[in-house]
């Protein structure tokens, strides 16, 4: 961020700007007051949380795999300073039982609907891998997922690779799982934050990443109530709620050079799929500084 | 020359009435024109007689009483009301059927002495070309029944001479009658084979103009004429 | 004086009941009545199978639901704030951007322009750089409606004010009137026609581009509240919310109707004769 | 014959210049450059730093790369193809309805309820319902398209159509024209004014609508590129896309002012006078 | 009774020079008005009397031409002009300063004959009674010169006749000075003081009217006068 965003830091310099999306783990830290004084502002997507990110609008918010890549190939500053242990069950290809398809390598020539440049994006490039297919071999829909639901229900597509809460949502009785992650890509999710709010902010950071940790630790501890809590807050029922927190809400762990060069294979792969037009150097990103708020 | 059709009518209404609001402006107008009659119509400003020619033309839907008209009729509106997005002699040309319409058109034009300004646009016009553009267009169809408000109050006296000979000319040929509004007792004296005045939304005065033709201001006979016509509109002598 | 002869054809007048103005507003309701109804009926005999549209019955228990809840009021509540403040600030500018364009040549050549560029530029790709300029707060939200209600305004009072006959313009000049004074009595109630009909348009696309804004840090709003149940697929949520736009929709046009009604009685006078 | 009395003020009149329209239309592009040069001005002294909004100078470079990449006369013409059907669809679809609407009574109290219901819906709600009903094809973004330039259209040729002057309409019946000559001769012609001021509206708004479209399975379109470099970040991209967007307004407002020179050449005259 | 103004001049207007594309309308016109003089400007349909008085009034930036006419004027164009948006006491009313600007409106409408519709819209109005308003609008700011054209055209015999009376003691009353374009010879000869007649994009002919007031038709000299106009403007003798 240039001048103008670090001026708008500290012209509050004691409150903390927090971006988050309804379904990342920051939800439940709002829910349970983690940060009163701080300015919570809802993202219906990871690209627009960092576009916030860029404009200097927020501090600190979490994103899927995906978004961090693109925003480093976009220029945008900022720095990874956490992330989650694995969710590889949080994302997973969807099919109608009635088709009667039994793997990932039956969808040959079938439509496949999934969102570009997200996690399941690469998820598909994996998937394809170890079915020994080309991206060719299928017919490849790009939807978000609120469009994507509409279009797999009504048939107009095969299968629909998809992340919760939606994969949650959209198991329906006929609707069946053909393969998740597991065993091809982690699927984590990313703490980051603005530069600026990293030097100027660092104990707020701190002691707000120690909080949200300790939260995150209840909720896997205590599913039920963090199911009641987080249903009217998501609108979706308990059930659901449950079943996809379950899954995919994963204990916060330290970021390390291992999960950077993780991520950076990553980089690379969207980079050869022609998603993103440089070389980003993702790994830069890493800052190891609020690690200790994380163990 | 009669003054006074028999059986043979043009035109034939009773009772129209007309209100606006309150104000009823026809309060049961009882009218005639005869086949090939020219008939003058007189009345103070505001009289209804404007009214009475929206009706005649079946432009009034919330006229009442029993009105008998040609199919095949032509009107002057007091406005020109020439439709500014054609040119004049499109103006004057339509609705006239057939492939020969724009050469009826310009002859027309020709005819009120406009011949040179077909291609012009309406808002081009002065006042009283666009007036003569309005005559014209009505007289190109060659109608059955001409209804005429103040069609030539906009035009200098030569030019008015010409278009009422023009009027003479043509109704000699044709035939065709004439409901014809006008503020001008001479004109109405030259023009007219009968003159009404329309007063307190009735036809108050019925006068049968017995003038041999052509006729002129000078003629004997004239004088009186108009001196019991304005005597009737309320005009006072010297 | 009895028969007539050959050719005319009788056109007989009969009275016509006066008009009466105050029913016939009802007929208006006829149609959107129908075409509940019509629903209905094929989402009860499966015409329309629920998992594609819900029927209105069970649109109405969750309308129901959500205004019982509370929820509803406070959306509508912020969202009708939202327009209204952008709809102030857009079409303020909207109209006196266009004054000035259509009354001085200058203006025409330096507004005209940038205007013409501005108005193909979609919001959607505008948000990343109005978050910049603007923030991620309420203002994104008013810029948004600010920026949907602009052109429509700008385009009629335009036309409006373009259109306007030049020939009461002058006359008002040769009775003294200055600028300002032609500006008020002619210009103006010349241009309010159009004005009226910009208006229309412009509440309709500042409803349209607040659904855009709420999509951004927001935590209500009825745009909120529908696209939020549109990513979890609720889709009677979605068709309530639709209801709700409609329902706007026909309300403003009353609204604009009476107003109409009011300020443009001379022109009743014009249709008639 | 020599002096003037006293209050009389002197208004001396010069010749002017006869009036040359060709030039003249350059002066449209002044304000275009003075913001270009501007922005370029701000961006290089870094007023505007990069991160924010690059210089235009940049834009150009990465419009250049897109168009020599031959990627940009590809999604342009898509998404051209696919604003031509909607809005052709759309335009007539309302045209025909508002003078139904317009002309008839029965029409108004029938068609004209709906739409002022169906105006406020925004596309982003109804794209789950379209997708339901017309899929995920070309056929989604040509109904966005269309919806989107529909009601512009609607709106002013309804008005268009209501003002038009009853006294030339009972003329034209009085010159024996039956309903459809009249509709031709003097309905349509009155109201194309109001016609392209509607048009150059829904024009605007099916682009918008467009982007909307294109965002939902689409490998190409001028929206889908934009839209893709914004998730993307990539901010050159989304701010050439703006200004393709712009282009397009200006260019698509230079055609429709050349058409109107030539359909409404007859207003000239009374402007003039 | 001055037939010819000298140095108290009210309009002066040298070598006036006005052309629509190719077609010059004006072509270097002289005029002179007196302080309190009424001057009639006659001329065929189309001889450019409505350009000149657009140009006097200031309202045509195209006309050439050294013009001086007095900061207060009115104007009664050909066609009415009343604001359809407004009733029509106030248009009548309309940039008449004051707080009594409405009593005005309403006692120059009755001096028209329309006291009774101050409130109704201008379309509600017939063609004469508009005509009148517009004439109201004109008289009511008691200006020092008047251009009316043809004010009276659409007006009946009676009408008219009350309306040039009126305008007679109006001047006699106020004094202001008045360019009357008119089709009527007669009215050019009952009211003003000289008469022009426009030909030709200039003034072709100036006839001084000594007749003393009040006039007649009938008095002596009038037919004599009448004739040389109507010569002038090429109307033959019967
Ligand atoms: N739409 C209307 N609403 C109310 N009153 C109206 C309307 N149209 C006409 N009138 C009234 O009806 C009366 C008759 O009008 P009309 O135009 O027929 O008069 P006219 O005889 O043609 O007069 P003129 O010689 O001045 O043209 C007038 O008093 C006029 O004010
Ligand atoms: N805007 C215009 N474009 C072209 N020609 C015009 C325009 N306005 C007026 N004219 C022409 O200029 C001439 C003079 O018009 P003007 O209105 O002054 O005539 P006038 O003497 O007032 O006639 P009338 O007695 O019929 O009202 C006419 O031939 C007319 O066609
Ligand atoms: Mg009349
Ligand atoms: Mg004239």
């Amino acid at each position: 961020g240039g001048t103008e965003s670090g001026a708008s830091a500290d012209s509050a310099p004691g409150k903390l700007r927090i971006g988050y999306q309804r379904f990342g783990g920051l939800s439940l830290a709002k829910a349970r007051g983690d940060a009163p004084d701080a300015e919570w502002s809802l993202f219906e997507s990871g690209p627009a949380l960092t576009e916030a990110l860029k404009a200097g609008a927020i501090d600190i918010g979490q994103t899927g795999e995906a978004p961090p890549i693109f925003a480093a190939a976009g220029k945008i500053n900022f720095k990874i300073i956490g992330t989650s242990e694995p969710v590889p069950q949080g994302e997973a290809v969807l099919v109608k039982s009635a088709k009667g398809y039994r793997t990932f390598a039956d969808l040959k020539g079938k439509t496949v609907a999934l969102n570009k440049g997200s996690n399941v994006n690469w998820l598909l490039v994996k998937l394809l891998e170890q079915a020994n297919l080309t991206i060719d071999d299928i017919n490849v829909k790009y939807l978000k997922p609120a469009e994507g639901r509409p279009a797999f229900d009504s048939d107009q597509v095969d299968a629909w690779i998809i992340w919760d809460p939606y994969f949650a949502l959209a198991e329906q009785p006929g609707v069946q799982i053909l393969a998740d992650a597991t065993g091809l890509a982690n699927n984590r999710e990313y703490l980051l934050a603005a530069p600026e709010a990293v030097t100027g902010k660092a104990d707020l950071i701190r002691s707000f990443l120690a909080k949200y940790r300790a939260t995150t630790d209840w909720g896997i501890a205590n599913p039920a109530e963090r199911a009641k809590i987080l249903s009217p807050e998501l609108k979706i029922d308990e059930a659901t709620t449950t079943r996809a927190l379950a899954r995919s809400a994963k204990p916060l762990t330290p970021i390390t050079p291992e999960i950077g060069t993780e991520l950076q294979t990553i980089a690379d792969g969207f980079t050869k799929l022609g998603l993103i037009p440089v070389e980003v150097k993702i790994a830069e990103r890493i800052d190891e500084q609020f690690n200790e708020a994380l163990l | 020359m009669a003054t006074r059709p028999t059986g043979d009518l043009t035109v034939q209404v009773t009772g129209l009435r007309r209100a606006f609001g309150d104000t009823v402006v026809l309060d049961g107008a009882d009218l005639t024109v005869g086949r090939g009659e020219v008939v003058a119509l007189l009345g103070g400003s505001g009289s209804g007689k404007s009214t009475l020619l929206r009706a005649l033309a079946g432009l009034d839907p919330e006229a009442t009483g029993d009105i008998t008209v040609p199919d095949h009729y032509g009107v002057v509106f007091q406005e020109h009301r020439l439709l500014p997005w054609k040119r004049v002699a499109d103006n004057v040309a339509l609705g006239v059927p057939g492939a020969g319409a724009r050469a009826r058109a310009l002859a027309a034009l020709t005819e009120v002495g406009l011949g040179d300004r077909g291609d012009a646009w309406p808002a081009e016009l002065s006042g009283g070309q666009a007036q003569r553009v309005a005559v014209a267009r009505a007289l190109v169809r060659e109608p059955e029944l001409l209804l005429l408000d103040e069609p030539f109050g906009a035009l200098d006296a030569l030019t008015r001479l010409r278009m009422q000979q023009l009027l003479q000319r043509l109704r000699d040929r044709h035939g065709f009658a004439a409901l014809l509004v006008t503020h001008d007792v001479d004109e109405a004296l030259l023009l007219a084979d009968r003159a009404l005045v329309l007063e307190g939304g009735r036809i108050a005065e019925e006068l049968p103009i017995g003038l041999p033709r052509p006729r002129h201001q000078d003629d004997p006979g004239f004088g009186g004429l108009r001196r019991h016509l304005l005597d009737r509109l309320g005009v006072p002598a010297a | 004086m009895t028969t007539v002869a050959d050719p005319p054809a009788l056109r007989s007048r009969t009275p016509l009941r006066r008009r009466t103005r105050g029913p016939r507003r009802w007929y208006r309701l006829i149609s959107p009545l129908a075409l509940l109804v019509l629903w209905e009926t094929a989402a009860r005999t499966g015409v329309l199978p629920e998992e594609k549209v819900p029927a209105p019955s069970l649109v109405a228990q969750t309308g129901w639901r959500l205004a019982t809840e509370g929820q509803l009021s406070e959306h509508l509540l912020d969202s009708l704030t939202r327009a209204a403040v952008g709809l102030l600030i857009g079409g303020t500018l909207a109209v006196a951007l266009a004054a000035t364009a259509a009354l001085l040549r200058i203006g025409d050549n330096a507004i005209d322009p940038p205007v013409q560029m501005a108005r193909m530029l979609p919001h959607l790709g505008l948000v990343p750089l109005l978050i910049i300029w603007v923030g991620i707060g309420e203002e994104l939200k008013i810029s948004l409606v600010a920026l949907g209600s602009f052109f429509p305004l700008y385009f009629n009072t335009y036309a409006g004010i373009r259109d306007i006959d030049q020939r009461l313009v002058e006359a008002a000049k040769t009775c003294g009137l200055n600028q300002w004074e032609r500006l008020r009595h002619v210009v103006l109630p010349g241009a309010l026609p159009s004005l009226f009909l910009g208006l229309r348009l412009a509440i309709g696309a500042g409803w349209l581009s607040l659904v855009v804004g709420e999509q951004v840090n927001a935590q209500t709003g009825i745009g909120f509240l529908m696209m939020e149940a549109r990513e979890f697929a609720q889709t009677d949520v979605v068709v309530f919310g639709l209801l709700v736009y409609a329902a706007l929709g026909l309300l403003s046009d009353t609204l604009i109707r009476i107003a109409e009604r009011r300020t443009l009685a001379w022109r009743r006078g014009l249709q008639a004769t």
